[in-house]
């Protein structure tokens, strides 16, 4: 004890604290019920993080193996259950590279417009995550509010509020219903009259700009040898984005901009996400006003199924229909990879077929599954108070992750 | 446009590459599998930029042959729907795809290193990019296939008690082992089966009546 | 002390008994009367659903302490303002205002000057 | 009993059901219920206080939401403006099982999970209800695979089952509504307690003992 002296200011005597180990497990509201983190702490301070997942590893490879190419679609759009439609555009834009067809010109658009909703919902909830966890209740109230109404345009067109299935090979399953733009056209103001809200509640908050900036800080390089991709990598800095950089369906017609973050820390994931809702409302607005009139589904019966007129009309619609039906549409052998931008990222789906109704094997390469490898790397040496803010601002769904 | 990754690779590391091909607009090398660091190596910090591994991805052909795979909507899908016995497995069984992406250049390319059944070794690139330890682990989880010299290569999705490699077209689809025990309750739908969601008889015996297969030889 | 002094407090010592009692009867009775079945899996301490691991009685760093004595020592300090704020004006009636303001003055350079020490020695930085 | 735990009841919660001759959940109506069973027959002190019980318990759901999987999605707008769970008296969620009494299973269980989802069951206090909310909760959904238990009733009685993937938020209010109904008629006795055997001798050794036992 003889050192105490000799350094007159130290109050604090160096006395040896044990690291002590804490559970943050899988059954845990910030841990999104999927994630168990091993975190050894040094009195307030994180030495050392193990995350340990699979709590949601639901079989998506082995249960698509026995399910034929549309059979599959279900189980696309529980992968990433915030955004659904946007998988279920990214698997089928998949399969139809295998088949080498095009989607009808109006499909395309539809993609587009469904995908972008998709991705406002997306936003929405991990913002009021974000909110929520941190404290602001009001923020998740208005955040859920607005994706019911979003949710409820989903609904009218596709039949489900989550789990949509909505894509068809060639083309999509339902088309606008009667009135559809009117009441899109009257809910996006109010989506984004809340979205406004949250951001003024949020953005400039004393306590929040405190708990987030500067928390969580990541190099544009070290995000991509990470494995980063969409808003956690653009808030790095880094410009790249699916939708310009390979544009597909009809993004090379939209114009918007792809917003960049600064210093990769938390407040600037939570920002572009808010950008990038507003964005996707530009989207929207120009889908709806190019939208072209025209067949929903590519016209070839090899892949696409007849109307009803034909089924029952004519006996190759008959043929065509049950042979469709039964034995699954016959996907020319081949191994291809087709990425997209999903919510949270670049999500590839590495899809190999051996010419049968049923795809071989599928693998999905889920943009969070990569930015929760990092997690360890983002939280050392931060507070336990900060952890939250960062598992939320990477946005982790269990569903994608561990498909 | 991605042809210009493939000729990098090629004068690079002539012996290495057995061969190239596209598919659908895909430009994909073939690799021998000692040369998959120094590759990979090579068209990160080289002037091809590949900054991004996109993942890692592996398939078993064992059945790629068969016409029905896996299990049919018909077929039950506990058994596989194919005889082991009568067809060898087809050499080399598995297909591992490294899935790369250059920002920079806005080109992509797939490294495919092919393994024999016998020895599934192939090594580890988390040196390269430190996004492929969780991938490596994936992959070892779902096909048992060893990264040699990767750090922590355990279990990622899977629990450790768990026997065997899912993924791999031999596991059955509903083979269960279950961690806890569960309460049995007699499965409506698919007949009379025993263990607790266990794989139970397979349904060709059941009501559904395919050809009779015997459970013994898969279980 | 004759007992017409104690009468305006009887009805808050009624209330003080009530109050007490009740809260002492909902805790005993919600815990006696709910149905209980214990055994040593209930036990044992949540952990969010998996195994407690790491033991949790470390040692921790001693700056938590710290914090917890200064906020009690200025606490107490707020406290004993409460009262001199509220019998201030009838002190300035009596014509004791002054004396009692400097009084309270010197009461708080004393903790300020406690404060000034702590501040000097660090114990507020908390990294 | 395998380390430390109690057989799991049969899936009537672990509160007794009450014999009800009229109304009963599927298939119990339609067994004859004998009222004139001597340890059935409660009498009328004993049915007010269980009635009198039943409605504080079914009014006041504290509700701990095991969440997994996309029904979660549903749960937040469950919870939330539009659909509010709370007019039904199971306002606030309780992230731990001590000071829960209704455990919503939300989501997929696969195996992996399951020994957490019977850890938090065991934890929670008595009286205790589960609610699985979704297919997947209910009996697996269509992920028929090595890594999902077919339905949490497989591990945990469950009391009511919501279906749905995800269910629709009023088919949630509806199963809650169900499961009140069924608290409600439930038997409640006071001052029930049930001690595994080896915590009973530890209860008989003074805490002098226990202190010099260590």
């Amino acid at each position: 004890m003889t050192e105490l002296h000799d350094d007159p200011l130290a109050l604090e005597a160096d006395l040896p604290s044990s690291l002590m180990t804490v559970n943050l497990g899988p059954s845990h509201p910030a841990m999104h019920g999927t994630v168990r983190l091993v975190i050894t702490l040094d009195g307030e301070t994180i030495v050392d993080a193990v995350p340990e997942i699979g709590f949601l590893h639901r079989g998506f490879t082995k249960s698509s193996e026995s399910s034929t190419w549309h059979q599959v679609l279900p189980y696309t759009d529980r992968l990433n259950y915030v955004s659904p439609i946007l998988n279920n555009v990214g698997y089928i834009m998949g399969v139809e590279k295998l088949i080498g067809i095009e989607c009808t010109e109006r499909a395309k658009y539809l993609r587009v417009l469904g995908g972008e909703i998709s991705r406002i919902c997306d936003h929405l909830t991990c913002i009021s995550a974000i909110g929520l966890e941190l404290g602001a209740f009001t923020v998740f109230l208005y955040g859920v509010e607005a994706r019911e109404l979003l949710w409820d345009r989903i609904s009218e067109w596709t039949g489900a509020r989550v789990t949509t299935s909505w894509t068809r090979i060639g083309g999509v399953a339902t088309d606008l219903p009667p009135g559809f733009v009117e009441r899109l056209r009257e809910s996006m103001p109010r989506v984004m009259e809340l979205t406004h809200e949250i951001d003024v509640l949020l953005s400039r908050n004393r306590i929040f700009y405190d708990r987030t900036r500067g928390i969580g800080v990541l190099s544009g390089e070290e995000a991509l040898d990470w494995g980063f991709t969409g808003p956690c990598l653009r808030a790095c800095g880094v410009n790249y984005d699916v939708r310009k950089a390979h544009p597909y369906a009809v993004y090379d017609r939209m114009d918007f901009e792809v917003p960049l973050g600064e210093r990769g820390d938390t407040y600037d994931r939570y920002i572009l996400r808010i950008r990038e809702i507003e964005q996707s409302a530009r989207i929207i607005e120009q889908c709806l006003e190019q939208i072209p009139p025209g067949p929903i589904i590519i016209d070839d019966w090899r892949y696409a199924l007849p109307p009803k007129k034909d089924v029952f009309g004519s006996i190759e619609g008959v043929m065509a229909h049950f042979k469709l039906i039964m034995e699954g549409i016959q996907v020319p052998a081949g191994e291809v990879y087709v990425y997209s931008e999903g919510a949270n990222g670049e999500l590839g789906f590495h899809i190999v077929s051996n010419g049968t109704g049923k795809p071989y094997t599928i693998q999905v390469r889920a943009p969070g599954f990569p930015i929760l490898s990092a997690l360890p790397r983002l939280i050392k040496g931060h507070a336990v108070a900060d952890i939250i803010p960062i598992f939320d601002s990477i946005n982790m769904i269990g569903g994608e992750v561990e498909q | 446009m991605a042809q210009a990754l493939v000729d990098l690779v090629r004068e690079g590391f002539k012996e290495a590459v057995l061969s190239s091909h596209s598919h659908r607009g895909d430009e994909v090398v073939v690799l021998r599998r000692e040369a998959v660091q120094d590759v990979c190596r090579f068209l990160k910090d080289g002037e091809a930029r590949i900054q991004l591994l996109r993942d890692i991805a592996c398939v078993d052909l064992l059945t790629y042959d068969t016409e029905m795979t896996g299990g049919g909507a018909l077929a039950s899908n506990e058994v596989p729907a194919y005889d082991l016995a009568k067809k060898a497995p087809r050499e080399p069984r598995f297909q591992l795809a490294y899935n790369l992406y250059s920002v920079v250049r806005k080109q992509s390319l797939r490294l495919r290193v092919e393994l024999r059944s016998d020895d599934v070794k192939v090594p580890t690139v988390t040196g390269v990019w430190r996004t492929a330890d969780w991938w490596e682990r994936y992959i070892f989880d779902m096909f048992g296939i060893e990264f040699i010299g990767h750090p922590n290569l355990t279990r990622i999705l899977m629990y450790p008690e768990f026997q065997g490699y899912p993924l791999r077209k031999d596991y059955p689809t509903r083979k269960r082992q279950p961690l806890v025990a569960e309460l049995d309750f007699p499965d409506l739908v698919r007949g009379p089966g025993p263990g607790p969601g266990g794989a139970g008889v397979p349904m060709s015996q059941t009501h559904v009546g395919r050809k009779n297969v015997d459970p013994t030889t898969y279980d | 002390m004759d007992s017409a002094y104690l009468d305006p407090y009887l009805p808050v010592l009624i209330l003080l008994l009530l109050a007490g009692l009740m809260c002492l009867a909902i805790s005993f009775l919600a815990g006696y009367l709910g149905p209980k079945r214990i055994f040593p899996i209930k036990e044992t301490a949540f952990e969010c659903g998996s195994p407690t691991t790491g033991d949790p009685h470390s040692r921790h760093s001693v700056k938590f302490y710290l914090v917890a004595l200064l906020f009690i020592v200025f606490d107490i300090e707020s406290v004993f303002i409460y009262p001199w704020g509220a019998l201030l004006r009838d002190f300035a009636a009596q014509g004791l205002g002054l004396f009692a303001y400097v009084e309270m003055l010197s009461f708080m350079a004393t903790l300020a000057l406690g404060l000034v020490y702590v501040w000097r020695k660090g114990a507020l930085e908390w990294s | 009993m395998a380390d430390g735990r109690l057989p799991i009841l049969r899936p009537e919660g672990n509160v007794p059901e009450s014999p009800r001759p009229h109304s009963g959940l599927g298939e119990e109506a339609a067994v004859p219920v004998l009222l004139t069973r001597r340890e059935d027959a409660i009498n009328w002190f004993e049915e007010k206080v269980s009635g009198a019980l039943g409605w504080a318990r079914a009014n006041s759901l504290f509700q701990y939401p095991f969440v997994t999987a996309c029904c979660g999605m549903e749960y937040m707008s469950v919870m939330c403006g539009r659909y509010d769970l709370a007019r039904f008296g199971a306002e606030f969620p309780r992230f731990t099982p001590r000071q829960a009494d209704l455990l919503m299973i939300v989501g997929t269980i696969n195996v992996k999970q399951s020994p957490v989802l019977l850890r938090v069951y065991e934890q929670m206090t008595e009286p205790k209800w589960v609610m699985a909310f979704g297919v997947c909760a209910s009996s697996g959904g269509f992920y028929d695979n090595y890594a999902t238990v077919q339905g949490a009733d497989r591990i945990i009685p469950v009391d009511v089952y919501v279906p749905g993937c995800p269910p629709r938020p009023e088919q949630v209010l509806d199963g809650l509504k169900i499961l009140q109904e069924k608290i409600q008629t439930q038997r409640h006795t006071l001052h029930s307690v049930e001690r595994s055997p080896e915590l009973r001798e530890e209860k008989k050794r003074s805490f002098l003992g226990k202190l010099l036992a260590r």
